[in-house]
């Protein structure tokens, strides 16, 4: 299987390596080959967008709605990213999200908000993320329960949580500061995609550049390997689960900040959408190769799509068939295309 | 045995993404002949072979069998022309049995329903013949040994009865003792009309087994049908790295009693693997470990190094107290594994050949976290040249390497992080001989410079020429300590054999 | 929300058109859009059909209809997406109206009439009208029958299959319920929860009927699971109960009418609301009054009212019931 | 962490396999180990169950009860394990059998049923699945889509297909003989139970005792070694999703027997609970190795779990808080014992 790319190529060097070969396997590594493919099937998304409702879709507003729209999921899926590129899979991001939201909403965070200001329900909501995500990483890293059931289980948990805290109940946010801040703009552009910009250009580098990413790669990999290496397989694989928590910490904030509520109900199905953008992006849910690139244009990618469905006002079941359907050539664009940029 | 070719491939070309792996190369075959294939690590022996068996698609070049056109494009097309493979990554499926691997493809069954019983008797029958009768047909493949694996997937080869058969570096796991076994093997074989396709770089094995050789260089032929015990060394050192090496160890520096002891293990044991292993290794000193596959070697380095938990004893550095099963105390101390199994234990294989050297040393090349891959990249490839990792250009995934370039990238990753201790498991499996040589020069060097290095090999000649003092292992107990020098081969070889039962 | 599922829509519009009048005449041209929950239950699917066929029958309305969503966060971009479109009106089935009402006011701000249907915003200002469903009112007519079939027996035992447990508006049905309940000394002594789904609500029931051995009387909110809930019970062939509905479907009409099975009468929900919706905000655009009331505005809240049907008025109200 | 076999061995001869690792190891890939795990954590919920209510949770009737909600997932499940065992997973399942169910319930379909008898809606049903499933194995093998993101698209397509053909209604099943057959007993057995029974039992001899099943193993575990061994991978990839497809057309005639409807709201979530109940039984998600034992004991510990928790008259907040807790600790109590077995 792994061969098709390869048995595609035509170069005509002899065995020395050419220079385009070198960046053509650079290219791949850091994926922006498979990229290519995804901006591809972006630019086709948006022509048939502005095709079909120009007058609408290509408009600031509209374009801002959906980046609106992308940024909290956006985020959740830079944390995800992560986990997956580690070798593990977190299926309980939607339901920490909602536990955070509860848990920043509460009464007494809101007293506390009110008198110290904003800062508390945030941070709340960031710690509670962060939490959950530990004992996620422990249970995983330390407990040795594969990832699946340990996150399942933490779903199951952390919705039941919420839904006991707030005793299913939407619970407001009264403090206007915060809705104002987070609710806000920074030279056009709305905060909330301020925040994802800012989670995913952090993500990038961390993935990238430094030390840590780096180990994610190897621990994802091969983690026997990466132990012989004498890297602290644990240690990090905890840390990533703690990051995407966290991340759903930061994507609370900004539901809480949207929708003016915290909720039990926040963040239904966020798990799929997450893993469905991570791994449209090019990211291996086998582990050891990741892309934060992907990542962002695969919430795009369906962020896009969603809008223009609205725009089109499609019936709404021929909007899931659509939609499958969609999804199915885009990723097959984007392979050919990926094979293609591999060969010289 | 017949003059008719068995097998003709000319011209053959293959391609790989910016590497033309094969160029134009030329090989005949005929039944009931050993035919070697020689040439250094990367020059095309595996893509051949997997070309020769359907695996790979040749962009050009004709292959013959009986003097017939044949198109081999899918393993069960050669498969059905009575080709089989040993192939040097090993290629079975840990969750399965032994037996189950054995005839993966062509189960003996009815309606589909697998007839598990006469597979395991056939099983232990080819096993037997193997004379590895010991090996349990139906435990799972996954939980045997690095060698065990390997006689099981050389049991797959056989279990077809096939007319041609490829073994691609079949020696690189085994020690003397299985090496014999399978050359008796191959014997039989030879000796019913098969055709046999012996890849391997011990140039002696060449000489005892083989009947033809053809030579690659850079993917392409660059002499074939010498005769295999007549052509002398040097000419097929020269034809296979296109210069002369002098295949000898280099000369050990004299350890000074003085020198202070760096590594000192005390009563090691782990129960059914090895008991009470005692040594010290002084600074710049290099300490052999021989012994048969299986007799424990590989274990004691890991539980030295913490990868698994002694039950009793200790390990000090520098005189401090390792934390036991805590690789990273180890590493702290600076003590370095380059692990047995490449793929498994030690290659990230999907990563560039750079950030697998470097990924033991990343503080070095990191501030406050963040990574200077330019400095990375210069070190590295600077050390894959000095180990003529070829072909050169640190950028491409490890997994695109040849076996034996594979190795080095482990060595280069131990090279790189300046131990106080290394641990050194199989450093040259899978090496040609013109790197080999370099490896060994790069040990003493390091040794010169005052590292202490265990060294673990399964060709005694090597533990020997290259270590300062020998421990022989056998069933885990260390049966004989003492200086290199006052030891030869055949010495050795008796102390592993005694006792061994086969 | 309420059960009746599927709604059929050319009911809806018998029951209303007497009293619209001459309002139906064609006005000027209005673009209306709507946004309601996923519709992975029966009466959503109706509320969306019902809509849509509503709209359908006026010329001068063309709705823009968007996918259904639990994701507050899609559903909000929904909306905005209608504002950038410059719709002339929204009529907005919210899955949590305290979420959608920042953007509910929003689109007000932008000019667009708001149009909130069944799950109420959290301020006055996010909607010029309010189509409202009573859930509490649901629990309470529900709990009320209840009382007046066991009054003599203190003792008796309530079983309570209710919808998605985790839904505000289960909540104020349940309390509904039990609130009716302790006026005449009964309690809810077994309760589990169903999603609404004809699945969901077998299973519910299949558990429930294990776990309490002897049942005097059963509240299930909705038809739809009803369905299931029947099946459950058929299997286990118990008899010891009657059971009261949430929704009205036609064959639970029947079935009420011919007095043959467990169900001795149901509570109606109408899943019109959002039909209703679209009339609304189509006087609105067109500046016209309510048909029938004095009033020359539209109302700023319109509360349907949900009545328990027995074998006493089930002919009133099953020509206008929905099949199933 | 591959260690766990290694540390058990004790060779007293030079030869390459230590004789007595075997036994274990044995025991290990016979699963046993990992599977008397399971059955504790089963028997101790059994306990619970009869402790906090004895007199009913004890009694026949309610065992069978338990029975009869496990079956249709556990028909699911038992194709689901053949998927992930080749490599594979499917998310599709749920969807697909919302299809299926709509399918074999449509006017035409039953008015063809009351001429030509019920045969005719079952095997519709088993025709859509089989179908459905085809289709996914084709995107997987042929097109090279990731399982994941293949079998996504299809979920969402299958549910609004199957929407659109219902029109969102509950169609009623009118014909008796269907409901009366699956819906009754043999021996006191709900018919139910018995096709669940079968097609498990069916499952086990397939993956253990036949070529295709052991080939599975293969194609799960190293694709690339089955396919130098002469094994069509691609084929064999397909012909599991079509397995898994049919399998669910199963489930779907079991859930029109159970409910008497055909509806595209069936199925919710069976993605998530099948593959909870099949890694829970010890398959490993990265495939090569499966057990259809486990996924059983998978499937009745959730059943169980559920019947436990109504019997109590827990809130559903509370149920899913303890369903976290509950499934951590089954699976670290079966690790510990799976591991002790394996240590002589
Ligand atoms: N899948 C692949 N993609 C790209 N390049 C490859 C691939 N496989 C092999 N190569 C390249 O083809 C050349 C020949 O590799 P091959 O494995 O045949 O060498 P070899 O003779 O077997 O060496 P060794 O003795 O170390 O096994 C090497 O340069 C290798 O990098
Ligand atoms: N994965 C495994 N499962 C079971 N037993 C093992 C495993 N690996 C090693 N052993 C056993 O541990 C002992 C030592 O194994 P190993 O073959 O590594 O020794 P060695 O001397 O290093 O041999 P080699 O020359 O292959 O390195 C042997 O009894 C072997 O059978
Ligand atoms: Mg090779
Ligand atoms: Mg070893």
């Amino acid at each position: 299987m792994s061969e098709a790319p390869l048995d595609t190529t035509t170069s005509t060097q002899a065995t020395v390596v050419p220079p385009t070969a070198q960046r053509n396997s650079g290219l791949l590594s850091t994926g922006v080959g498979r990229n290519l493919g995804l901006v591809v099937a972006l630019v086709v998304l948006c022509i048939v967008g502005a095709v079909t409702a120009g007058d609408t879709f290509a408009t600031g507003p509209n374009v801002l709605t959906i980046l609106r729209l992308a940024a909290t999921i956006g985020v959740v899926s830079i944390g995800m990213t992560f986990v997956i590129t580690g070798g593990g899979i977190d299926l309980s991001v939607g339901a920490i999200l909602a536990l955070s939201s509860v848990w920043a909403t509460t009464l007494a965070t809101q007293q506390m908000a009110d008198s110290y200001g904003w800062i508390v329900m945030a941070s709340t909501a960031l710690l509670v993320g962060a939490a959950c995500g530990l004992v996620n990483g422990i249970l995983v890293a330390y407990g040795k329960i594969v990832p699946f059931i340990a996150t399942l289980a933490m779903l199951a948990a952390a919705r039941g949580l919420a839904e006991t805290i707030s005793d299913r109940r939407t619970q407001i946010v009264a403090n206007n500061s915060f809705v104002d801040f987070f609710g806000g703009s920074l030279i056009g552009v709305p905060v909330l995609v301020w925040i994802f910009l800012l989670v995913a250009a952090a993500g990038w580098v961390v993935l990238n550049r430094t030390t840590f990413g780096r180990r994610t790669f190897a621990v994802g990999g091969n983690a026997e390997a990466a132990r012989l290496a004498g890297i602290k397989v644990q240690r990090h694989t905890a840390a990533l689960y703690v990051l995407a928590g966290l991340c759903c910490g930061i994507a609370a904030v900004m539901l809480m900040a949207r929708t003016t509520t915290g909720s039990s109900t926040h963040g239904q199905f966020y798990e799929l959408d997450a893993i469905a953008a991570v791994v449209i992006g090019g990211t291996l849910l086998s582990g050891g190769r990741g892309t934060i690139v992907g990542t962002v244009f695969g919430v795009l990618i369906f962020s896009t799509l969603n809008n223009v469905f609205t725009l089109n006002n499609l019936s709404i079941s021929a909007q899931s068939v659509a939609k499958g359907v969609i999804i199915v050539i885009a990723v097959l664009l984007q392979q050919r295309l990926a094979s293609r940029t591999t060969s010289s | 045995m017949s003059e008719a070719a068995l097998l003709t491939m000319t011209g053959i070309v293959k391609e790989f993404p910016g590497v033309r792996a094969l160029d134009g190369v030329d090989l005949d075959v005929r039944a009931g002949e050993v035919h070697c294939l020689l040439g250094q690590n990367g020059a095309g022996k595996s893509t051949l072979i997997r070309v020769l068996t359907g695996a790979h698609q040749p962009d050009a070049g004709a292959i013959q069998i009986d003097g017939e056109d044949v198109q081999l494009n899918s393993p069960t097309a050669a498969i059905d022309r009575g080709i089989a493979a040993i192939y040097q990554e090993l290629d079975l499926v840990p969750g399965l049995s032994v037996a189950e691997n054995i005839f993966l493809g062509h189960e003996p069954s009815t309606f589909g329903f697998s007839r598990r019983h006469e597979a395991a008797l056939r099983a232990r029958e080819i096993l037997e013949g193997l004379g590895h009768g010991e090996i349990p047909v139906r435990r799972e493949v996954g939980s045997l040994p690095a060698a065990g694996q390997q006689v099981v997937s050389m049991a797959r080869a056989l279990s077809r009865d096939a007319r041609l058969i490829v073994m691609d570096e079949p020696s690189a796991v085994l020690d003397p003792e299985e090496v014999a076994n399978l050359f008796r093997v191959i014997k039989g074989l030879t000796e019913r009309g098969v055709a046999v396709v012996y890849i391997s770089h011990r140039l002696e094995e060449i000489r005892e087994i083989g009947d033809r050789v053809t030579v690659l260089k850079d993917g392409a032929t660059v002499a074939t049908g010498l005769d295999a015990r007549e052509t002398p060394t040097q000419e097929l050192i020269r034809l296979m790295t296109g210069r002369s090496i002098e295949y000898v160890f280099p000369p050990r520096a004299e350890i000074l009693s003085t020198a202070p002891v760096v590594l000192s293990v005390e009563g090691l044991s782990r129960p059914g693997e090895f008991a009470e292993i005692s040594f010290d290794v002084r600074a710049g000193e290099i300490v052999g470990f021989a012994g048969l596959v299986g007799s424990g070697r590989s274990e004691v380095l890991e539980t030295v190094y913490g990868a698994r938990r002694a039950a009793t004893g200790s390990v000090h550095v520098d005189g401090k107290r390792l934390k036991p099963g805590r690789v990273q105390s180890a590493v702290k101390a600076g003590v370095g594994l380059a692990p047995e199994e490449r793929k498994s234990q030690a290659l990230l294989m999907d990563e560039a050949v750079f950030k697998n050297i470097t990924v033991s040393s990343m503080e070095r090349f990191a501030s406050v976290g963040f990574l200077n891959r330019t400095a990375e990249r210069q070190v590295a490839t600077q050390l894959a040249e000095s180990l003529d990792v070829r072909p050169p250009g640190v950028d491409r995934p490890v997994r695109n390497l040849s076996g034996g370039n594979q190795q080095k990238v482990v060595l280069a990753r131990w090279l790189l992080r300046d131990c106080r201790v290394l641990l050194l498991d199989e450093p040259t499996r899978g090496v040609d001989v013109g790197a080999r040589s370099e490896i060994y020069a790069l040990v003493r060097k390091l040794a010169a410079s005052g590292v202490a290095i265990v060294l673990v090999s399964s060709e005694v000649e090597e533990v020997l020429g290259l270590a300062d003092r020998v421990v022989v292992l056998r069933e885990g107990q260390a049966v004989h300590t003492g200086p290199a020098q006052d030891i030869d081969e055949h010495q050795v070889l008796d102390l592993v054999m005694e006792g061994s039962s086969v | 929300t309420s059960n009746t599922p599927k709604a059929d829509p050319s009911d809806a519009a018998k029951t209303q058109a007497v009293s619209a009048g001459k309002n139906d005449e064609p006005g000027k041209k209005v673009k209306i859009g709507f946004s309601a929950p996923a519709a992975d239950h029966g009466w959503m699917g109706a509320i969306t059909k019902a809509t849509q066929a509503e709209a359908k029958k006026y010329s001068d309305v063309e709705l823009v209809v968007a996918e259904g969503t639990n994701d507050v966060n899609l559903q909000i971009s929904q909306v905005e997406t209608f504002i950038n479109q410059k719709v002339d009106a929204i009529v907005l089935l919210p899955f949590d109206g305290a979420a959608l009402t920042a953007v509910a006011t929003k689109a007000m701000e932008a000019g667009i009439t708001v149009v909130n249907v069944d799950r109420e915003f959290g301020s006055p200002a996010a909607a010029r009208t309010t189509v409202l469903g009573d859930n509490y009112g649901m629990g309470v007519s529900a709990g009320g029958y209840v009382c007046s079939q066991l009054k003599d027996k203190k003792d008796s035992i309530v079983a309570e299959i209710a919808g998605i447990d985790s839904l505000p508006l289960t909540q104020d049905r349940s309390k509904g319920f039990k609130d009716a309940l302790a006026g005449c000394g009964l309690k809810v002594n077994n309760r589990v929860a169903a999603e609404f789904t004809v699945e969901s609500g077998e299973k519910a029931a299949a558990n429930l009927l294990q776990a309490a051995p002897k049942i005097d009387a059963i509240w299930n909110h909705d038809d739809d699971q009803g369905v299931g809930v029947m099946a459950a019970i058929k299997n286990s062939n118990r008899k010891d109960f009657f059971l009261v509905g949430g929704a009205g479907s036609a064959n639970v009409m029947r079935d009420i009418k011919a007095g043959t099975s467990l169900v001795k009468a149901t509570v109606v929900y109408p899943s019109t609301q959002g039909a209703d919706g679209v009339r609304l905000a189509r006087l609105l655009l067109q500046k016209k009054a309510l048909g029938d009331l004095v009033e020359v505005e539209v109302p700023r809240k319109v509360q349907l009212f949900a009545p328990v049907v027995t074998k006493d008025n089930v002919d009133q109200y099953l020509p206008t019931a929905f099949e199933s």
